[in-house]
């Protein structure tokens, strides 16, 4: 971060689904070329009110709200972006976003490789994802796996507003297609001080949240709060946690989670999803490939079930606790 | 070229908005009572309706979508299909699910969390409540093909919004449904709003109905408040479907005059006036009306329905309220027919996370 | 209900199967100077596609889709656009990428397994083919969308085919573009064929311009393979784009004179008089007619145009065959703007790969 | 295997691709609730004669060559599946996939949890897949990561025709839905003799295809070409490579994984997709978790790279090659 002088500061008090209207609207004023689509993202400023105000301050033309169409909203902002435009969609809830995965991977992804870089897809795919709210059906799953294995694409989750802010105008930025997810469940959970100046946050690095010597914890998204929870209860138990945010869920800033194994030993993956194929495979995948002899203890996941995500009488049973990774954790570090 | 917005889509009202009868109940139609059941089944609707809204300020039950205002459709719906039909419906179609015979009680495990309020205790080939949008259009298809293939007598039947007509899917759908000329009638219950979204800016088309030109299947508009219609079009629908002649696209138009869901509030989008307009054309005072001016039914009979309705739906939140949790490791027992070896030690963990923390 | 297949859909010919006149040229048309540049595109694709094939057969292309029968859309289009205008094609429209610019190595270069052959050296923002059906109907939307909001005078256009029409990402594209009222033109090459399947088993409907009914925009068909009729009712339709007058969807009729791909067998489901009888509406030999008995053109002439195509092919051939080969490491070139740190030792070993192969 | 009578033998000499045919006719003749859907299924026989001669057979009501929509396909088989009939859909390229997936992800896998048991989705969505035969572009991809996150579903692939034979009439006769994925390139590599008599293969189990103490080779699909010459290979160095054929990638048999690898101390995980988040890493992650103690060495994957799967002239730089399969068993041997 520069220096910036008093002017130039503008201090806000924001809660993450606020930090990402903040981010939006810094950008649309900014950057004419930027411009939002989605479902009842004008009018009634989105179902979080993640876009609340913004087409009454920037028009219709550039806060869209299309009809309910999913294949069309990734579709159009694919010709929006080859256009040279910098189209921000939003999906209503990640369990709709299905229908756009044929214009994610065959078409946003390889646009600039397929052109040779005649033509590139600078635009943003916006969605709220994950349990944890009593939300109906539908509403509440995570599958950031599936966009992970998308070469050519990048998959970003904030986890505090800060980050949502920084991350997200990294991603209107950047000269490629963006899947940005947001975990809901901490849309509102807290607020932060931000400088709402514009400043972007790196993509593709992995932020760590604490340090610590003993056992790496590392998660993304709104797992995070157990995840920071859990390092606490450690704490207390005399063992030092560090704890990293993945936040690029793709590409994978590996280094900065190989650095922390290569010195703590042992690592616990948390993530919301269903276990199999999740992000936190791939992570361990590569610490048993490049780490295998600085492991002292099995890399283990704690993570959601292989079950489809229950309705929400039993939502809290899927999504992994504190108590969890405390257990993990513990187990971990009973390893010689 | 032609102007595709020019076709002349018949419209079809026979109960108008003050409760006068505008067509002779025709042949197939509509005794007193049926009316009387038509207008019992309405009733149900919107007092479970009301008391679903009312669970859900008070805790005692999740995001909870209102039919308030579209009880027509779906009443008249549920009356003309054959039990063995097969509906696949939206969120929003409890009039044909209650009339049909789901239960009071089954709406509301749904709506608390629990999957068990889609395992129907009746009606059980008829299609779970679609939350995904358009979805369930491509499903009736399969469904019509089965029962089209085995030579039934039976007709599937999809409910969609207006919104959904935007989708893919419908097209998809109402295009294979026209290739085979499947037993298959689409309805539209064209609510003029998906969640804020009003219906002019769904779509430039002048009505929903002209879109079946798009597979070749026939098409008509009615009232969709107006019980009478709905009951009429439908049922020559069905019996065309059921005849062998083919799907058909039928919209039927209503106004929705509650929020989208408890978690919305129109009053973000939605003119107040406009809202006030449409109270004037609900369904159920309509046919109340129709029944004092015909003398068909009186107050006192009129409220002992009320009541009834009352009575019902008290009777089924009480089954609601005391229905015992489902386990923790419920979750893993209905995801394959035989769970496999792999998952047994993650059932295992979470029927323990039950024990820990009942 | 009213029968969606009864609307009056016009249908557009100029110049008869036999080369005769039966419409007058009309205003904004054709003189003879462009008829002569439609043979010339039209020739060439002819020529490159038979070369194309020829090629496959030897070993030198991959899996190559002919556009056997079909030059006269894409000629017409070709010279209707705009050069600042796009085209968002499919894999058989050649005759409009090479009016409009593209190369014929470049094409060769893309069936020859090679991506730069979507790096057109010329119309730099036309959208590269489309392979999955009907997708580059929704980025058509797109492209026009940041047009009209640029108000900019330029129209996107878009082609699918037949089997295109059946699939829900058109209507989801012809919806929006209708709601918008976009500057997009949407033309179906319809040939009669999705591989294997006939248009008849495709839908159920009795033209596909129809299907215009399900956006509220205008449509019509006409004589695919008449030139002149491509032509004037394109330049129409993109005229009243330009002016602002929305999106259209303009239905060609044509036929596939080729199989699907060199890596089909026609002769498995086609009738092979239905073939035969095709081959007397080649749009070529109609045009070739028309001049002969118009004195405008003669053999002579019309023999150097042929030989002109087979020099600019054969020289295009030449550039094709000997164009150089990509790196193997190309494949992270273009991934990213920037090649993530991640993908750096990935992009050393394919690398590497490649020295030790080559 | 039962023994059986001469009588009840009918053996022939099939490739791949002709047993897929084979168990398709099989079904279709014994069990009449079975149906084909698809592209060009018909009078073509399938793109690539997969279905050939079916439709004749058969009939059109039951061998249903449908409009071009992926959408439709799936949607409708799952309309079919829930009235008790059992659909084989094809996709006709796993390129062309993604428009079904809401269906797959959203419905299918699905509808028996949410409707506990009630309704049930007995139905098969085959897809040929990957690269290595010059196709056009979107035909070459392997993404089995995918569906392998999703729960409620079947992944199977086969690599031979007889595991191709009963693995088809296996999944057929699932109660649950199952995606199917055809391994192309090998459809016609090599014959095989197999009784056509209609037997199963169990689902669920990974297929041993050779027996070694020194090393672990794990692969699906066409890379066990690759992966059992590399064996072969090594036998001439002296090594005794160990080859399984995972075959069904969901759910996942680590159990037949574990067992090898516990007893061989080193693995080679080789797979054609992408990388990052393929199903190598579930496996690998399985393995660090829990046979941590026996590793000898990091377990390696050998796959294709995450780019996007290049137009044929580099495909073959971006799949996995023996060599690449031999130098990655010769380095985890070195470890001591
Ligand atoms: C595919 C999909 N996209 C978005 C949503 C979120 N959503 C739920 S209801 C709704 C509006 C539906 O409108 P309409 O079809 O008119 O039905 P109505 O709610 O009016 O009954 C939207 C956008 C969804 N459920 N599914
Ligand atoms: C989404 C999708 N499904 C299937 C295919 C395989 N496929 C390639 S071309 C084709 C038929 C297309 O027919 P049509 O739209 O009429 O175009 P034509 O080939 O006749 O020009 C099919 C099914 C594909 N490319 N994309
Ligand atoms: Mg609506
Ligand atoms: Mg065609």
């Amino acid at each position: 971060m520069t220096l910036l002088k008093t002017t130039e500061m503008n201090m806000v008090e924001v809660n993450l689904v606020e930090a990402v209207n903040r981010a939006l609207s810094w950008e649309l004023e900014h950057d004419h070329e930027v411009l939002l689509l989605g479902e009842d993202i004008g009018v009634n400023g989105g179902v979080f009110r993640a876009t609340d105000g913004l087409q009454s301050r920037y028009g219709s033309e550039r806060v869209i709200d299309t009809p309910l169409a999913e294949t069309l909203i990734a579709g159009m902002s694919i010709g929006l972006a080859v256009q040279g435009l910098k189209p921000v969609a939003e999906i209503q809830f990640m369990g709709f976003i299905y229908s756009a995965l044929e214009n994610i991977l065959n078409h946003a992804s390889r646009m600039r490789n397929r052109t040779r870089g005649r033509l590139t897809c600078p635009m943003v795919l916006r969605a709220p994802y994950g349990g944890g709210i009593h939300a109906p059906e539908h509403h509440s799953e995570s599958t950031e796996a599936i966009f992970a294995h998308i070469p050519g694409l990048r998959v970003v989750i904030p986890s505090s507003p800060g980050r949502a802010y920084g991350l997200l105008l990294a991603a209107i930025r950047d000269p490629d297609p963006v899947v940005f997810l947001e975990p809901k469940r901490i849309y509102r959970l807290q607020k932060e001080r931000l400088n709402d100046k514009g400043e972007a946050l790196p993509l593709d690095v992995c932020f760590t949240l604490r340090d610590g010597e003993d056992i790496t914890l590392v998660s993304w998204g709104a797992m995070l709060v157990e995840t920071l929870q859990a390092a606490e209860e450690l704490a207390h138990l005399g063992v030092a946690a560090e704890v990293i945010d993945v936040a690029s869920i793709k590409p994978l800033d590996m280094k900065t989670i190989l650095t922390s194994v290569e010195k703590t030993g042992r690592c616990i993956i948390i993530h919301e999803a269903a276990r199999t194929g999740g992000v936190g495979a791939e992570i361990s995948a590569q610490l048993a490939e490049y780490a295998l002899t600085s492991l002292l203890a099995p890399v283990q996941r704690v993570t959601g079930y292989d079950t489809v995500m229950p309705l929400y009488r039993l939502e809290n049973y899927y999504m992994p606790t504190v108590k969890q990774i405390v257990t993990a954790a513990t187990k971990a570090l009973e390893y010689a | 070229m032609i102007n595709s917005n020019s076709a002349n889509i018949p419209y079809y009202q026979y109960l108008d908005h003050q409760g006068h009868l505008r067509l002779p109940l025709e042949d197939l139609s509509t005794n007193t009572d049926n009316l009387i059941d038509f207008y019992r089944v309405m009733l149900l609707t919107r007092t479970f309706d009301l008391k679903a809204i009312n669970l859900q300020r008070t805790g005692k039950l999740g995001t909870y979508a209102s039919s308030l205002g579209q009880e027509a459709i779906g009443a008249a719906l549920g009356a003309a299909m054959s039990e063995d039909d097969v509906l696949a419906p939206t969120y929003r179609d409890y009039a044909a699910q209650l009339s049909r015979g789901i239960k009071v009680s089954e709406l509301l495990l749904y709506w608390g969390g629990d999957e068990r309020g889609m395992d129907y205790q009746y009606v059980r080939q008829d299609l779970p409540i679609c939350v995904p949008i358009a979805s369930q259009t491509c499903h009736a298809v399969g469904v019509a093909y089965a029962m089209k293939i085995r030579k039934q007598k039976r007709v599937a039947v999809c409910i969609i919004g207006d919104g959904a007509t935007s989708k893919g899917d419908f097209y998809e759908a109402m295009n294979a449904a026209g290739v085979w000329q499947l037993p298959l009638v689409f309805i539209i219950a064209n609510n003029q709003w998906a969640i804020s979204l009003p219906r002019e800016k769904q779509t430039n088309t002048r009505t929903l109905a002209q879109k079946a030109a798009s597979a070749g299947i026939p098409s008509e508009q009615f009232d969709g408040n107006d019980v009478i219609a709905c009951y009429e079009r439908i049922s020559i629908a069905l019996k065309q479907a059921r005849k062998g002649e083919g799907a058909c696209l039928l919209e039927a138009l209503t106004y929705r005059l509650s929020d989208h869901t408890t978690a919305d509030d129109a009053g973000r989008y939605r003119p107040p006036e406009a809202l006030k307009e449409q109270w004037q054309y609900d369904p159920i005072v309509r046919l109340k009306t129709y029944f004092l001016e015909h003398g068909l039914l009186n107050e006192q009979e009129l409220n002992a329905i009320d009541v009834s309705c009352g009575d019902i739906v008290s009777q089924q939140v009480d089954e609601y309220l005391n229905t015992a949790a489902q386990t923790p490791e419920s979750m893993f027992d209905y995801l394959y027919e035989n769970l496999p070896e792999s998952l047994q030690t993650q059932r295992e963990e979470v029927k323990q996370k039950g024990l820990e923390n009942g």
